[in-house]
């Protein structure tokens, strides 16, 4: 493993940002990013990675490669909720077990775009639909751990169970929205529409990514005393799943061709974990799953180790087997 | 004045939408509604510095006539019961401009 | 602990700043605001989610000496009839310290 | 008529996020923008097309011409609200016939905004002073209004009425303050100034307004349902109203003499309709009138009517005379 | 329903961090924070316009059963006296769901 | 003195967008930037200011020159609160003394910026560390405030006094904590970080300025009437200390041999006022002292006076000496 990857990944100042929202609250700081700023970063995250994409996308050709990459990621988004909650339901409610199923099966496009920076610093291009296999892979790991909810949960409150408020929050909730809306927008839009946008959507991004990023170590920091009550095995699962999880998607993108970039796309949205939608749909479908365990596994554990350790192992591994 | 029954309701942000609806069912003349507000209770600590912002309460004041009471409490307990939160009842005179 | 009135004042958020001064007109020693406030009454829904920020309410919490309130209802009801709001009274132990 | 440009139009990146907005709450997706985030977007946008066209302004030369342009606009804004009362005097109340006339008479920034977004697209130049006469406009309607109410509503309520609270609101009111200011600020910076701010005002202004019209989108969808109470002959008057005022507006630049990009300036103004400045205005002045018609039909039908449909059909009949 | 002491705290938002400790010490089961509050008050104007942040309130509703109150109120009176603000009592229903 | 300097600092954007500012209020206009945006700006300008300066400073080199600088901006950080305290002593409590000559130690980043943009325009060029310089001023005064207090309040009110509380107040407060940190990012992060964060950093700079400064406008605005409260003396006392500070650091940075630039930087910080990190610091560690005479005092009359008067003042002394 190439220990300039690290240390150059280290010295990113997105990533410098998020160990300076750590320090913050280590040191008692009163930094803070007040309400609602961190929700309008993030919507502008989602608006001009989508916005690049479906540039990209629309730029792009290969139309069955890109067809394949897109199934493959609804499948591994469906399959990697299975295998987690019948290793978690050894120690854990259903409930529980359901709702941290859904987290790691689902994605996080903060390590997405911290992983785009990444491969942009490199100089290795992946492709637009990449965005489009994200936002493809926000939901169905939500469909899956409902499912498995309802078929699994001996007590259903006796409330009333909607399917059709269940696709709404797994596809229509406000974050796979955006990025999808905008997504069919930049692909509509062409090359005009990027120019014009393209101060905004590219040039300050890095600018805003660091600020987010501030924002996640401030309040990924303020979780990890929520671990102690998630305890041992719950903070192993959430370093070992991915790194699981990101066993099986590398050889799979290699086996379907991938070339290099994307193939490392497609590994750390299957290694990352949701921290926006899956906890917002889970108040709503499984409201008895306990929040203060399933939210700082991937906010306090998941994304620092993916951003952090993560990109630089498993662009090692995809450069060692690609090359 | 009129002797009127302040309901105060704090309630998941995302239920909001369901309890005023509720309200409205219930026959309320009106009430007020404060979006954000964070708190701490049964389920644990609601910091409102959430990413998701899922996990945050709204707060919401009616008043109503003393008859309604029963028919509001009833109509919310299903929602509080499933999604926690909280349901103060006390007593005001409402001004009558 | 001292025995006082808490008025509460909910009123278009446009009018707070006439509604404050008429407060401090009428005498009363301090009092608390919440400036973003929704709602629904008489007249209609007033979503907050308004572009022009005209149609949002803002909240005055203000405690008095029981003998106050008759002066402080009484500045209030002309902006309640021309502009709507509601005002309620109750009671409350004020905290000495 | 040309297709072409409502093709173009209707794919430009502004307009499609405006279109997603509208489709977000008819899915019932959860997105949205927080308070207060608009108000700063809408107060950006003011700075921005404020400074910009007082830049343009100081570069201009053209004297007369300029006078009678903003001449042109001011009567414009005043006589709309005329005949738009004494239009809707025989449906509705004094207070309602008012708040609406002024709505009619006063103009929309964004409209402006995106019309000058549309233009530019097309390489059609105008001129920085009708930057001015935007902001002209936005006045005169709701103190013509307030007249109106004034000596056609037989009960006042006893209200006290204040000539300066109405100066204030009309004048000073935040909107008008702030594209006033940015304009004479942006004419005395002069280029040094507009150099340094360029990034800001120019470069990430079509993002903004992106993000902007997300937001007018959904608050636009949201509103829709008023309209029912309207009705058909407020909905009818929000569609036609803008098209009388253009076919007096063309006819009007053409005799002044204006150019093509400053004849279409003038038409979408007289076009457009306030949801910003009079509401703000009228809930002080007017607080009988019923915000739930006046909001509704300028936001929802006026304001999509004039970008998506207006924007065309006018270019296409000024292209027709102009050239 | 049970009856309750509702217990309001306008309070310095610097200090919430330790009113909320001080109520967590003292057993209260929850409360309810709104975060901006401005207002007025011996101590003069709280104008929420700063731009240090530091200037403005913080509400806290507390509802708890009455032979808690005493507890909660001597906790808070030093922070109170220290640092000026508001503690009302009052009383209201808790509908248990 | 230069009276071109004069015109030339007025006419720059933001300072006018100040004027606009105050314009508002005197006009009683409703324009407002509504909560929390004025915070998320000021944010931004610590991170920026912070970062850019971290990058001058790795770039740079003349290390004892530096060392020397940051010990003069420390060691007149910590003297001046003192003779203002005897200064305001004469007229005024323990408690109001103290908060005020804290205020006066410390600086603001604020005047900073403008003066850092001044510079710009006329093409002088200062050292990156006359950032950290900034940084290590903002503390000091609030310890030897606090300390003063401490000795000369017989009045303590039997209130546990917490040196770690003090610490952390002085030196890890949000804006303290935020541009150190940027800094450190910025030296660590080197040329390729620079460069991907310049059009966040650097290209809108001069417009998030422009907005901010519009806000304090408003805010400065609002705090006149406080000043009658203060009454002539301190009015007087937030003129005159500003000259006497900088008539202190300009021969001291002349004897130091600091460059034009960081001269005028020097004198800036010195001359300036805070009216962020000390009132937040005050409102805990000296609650007894009225914010409403240190707060007016340094937004209202200070801050104007330096960036209108002032700047081109201590320029032209300067350049008198140095050229
Ligand atoms: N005793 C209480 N007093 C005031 N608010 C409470 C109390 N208990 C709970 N809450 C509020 O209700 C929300 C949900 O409560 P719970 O369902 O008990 O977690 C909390 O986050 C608090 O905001
Ligand atoms: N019964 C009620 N209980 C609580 N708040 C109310 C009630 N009726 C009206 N309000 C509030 O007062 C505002 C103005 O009321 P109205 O003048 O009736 O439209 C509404 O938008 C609500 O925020
Ligand atoms: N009589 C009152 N009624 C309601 N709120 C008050 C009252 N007095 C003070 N407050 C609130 O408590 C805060 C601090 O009060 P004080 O310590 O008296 O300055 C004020 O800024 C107000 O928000
Ligand atoms: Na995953
Ligand atoms: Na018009
Ligand atoms: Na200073």
């Amino acid at each position: 493993m190439d220990f300039n990857l690290v240390i150059g990944n280290f010295l990113n100042p997105p990533i410098l940002f998020f160990f300076l929202g750590l320090a913050a609250v280590f040191v008692k700081s009163d930094l803070e990013i007040p309400a609602p700023i961190p929700k309008i970063l993030s919507l502008y995250l989602l608006f001009a990675i989508g916005f690049k994409g479906g540039v990209g996308l629309a730029a792009g050709g290969l139309q069955t490669q890109i067809v394949v990459i897109l199934i493959a990621a609804v499948v591994m988004a469906s399959v990697v909720p299975l295998y987690a909650f019948f290793i978690l339901r050894r120690k854990l409610s259903v409930a529980d077990s359901c709702a941290i199923a859904a987290t790691y099966g689902s994605i996080s496009a903060v390590t997405f775009i911290t992983a785009a920076a990444f491969l942009e610093k490199l100089g290795i291009a992946y492709g637009g639909y990449m965005v489009a296999a994200m936002a493809l892979m926000e939901s169905p790991a939500i469909i899956v751990a409902v499912l498995l909810y309802r078929l699994r949960s001996a007590d259903q409150n006796g409330a009333a169970f909607s399917w059709k408020e269940l696709w709404r929050d797994a596809f229509f909730n406000g974050s796979v929205f955006l990025i999808m809306g905008s997504l069919v927008i930049g692909a509509l839009s062409g090359e005009a529409g990027a120019k014009t946008l393209k101060p905004f959507t590219n040039d300050i991004f890095t600018g805003v990514l660091c600020f987010f990023l501030l924002d996640m170590g401030i309040v990924a920091a303020r979780k990890l005393g929520d671990l102690r009550k998630a305890g041992a095995f719950l903070t192993a699962f959430a370093i070992l799943l991915p790194l699981v999880n990101a066993a099986i998607a590398i050889p799979l993108a290699y086996v379907l061709g991938l070339s290099e970039g994307d193939a490392f796309m497609f590994t750390i949205l299957c290694a990352s974990a949701s921290y926006i939608a899956v906890p917002a749909a889970m108040r709503l479908s499984i409201p008895e799953a306990n929040p203060s365990l399933y939210v700082p596994m991937s906010l306090a554990i998941t994304f620092p180790f993916n951003i952090i350790a993560g990109m630089p192992i498993y662009l090692a591994i995809i450069n060692y087997f690609w090359r | 004045m009129m002797p009127v029954k302040r309901i105060e309701i704090i309630i998941d942000a995302l239920e909001l939408p369901d309890v005023l609806e509720k309200l409205d069912a219930a026959g309320v003349s009106g009430y007020t509604v404060i979006k954000d507000a964070t708190g701490k209770g049964e389920r644990g600590e609601r910091g409102g510095g959430e990413l998701s912002g899922a996990f945050i309460n709204s707060y919401v004041l009616t008043a109503c006539p003393p008859e309604q009471v029963a028919a509001v409490v009833e109509t919310l307990r299903p929602i509080l019961k499933r999604f926690g939160g909280v349901c103060l009842v006390s007593d005001a005179q409402w001004l009558i401009h």
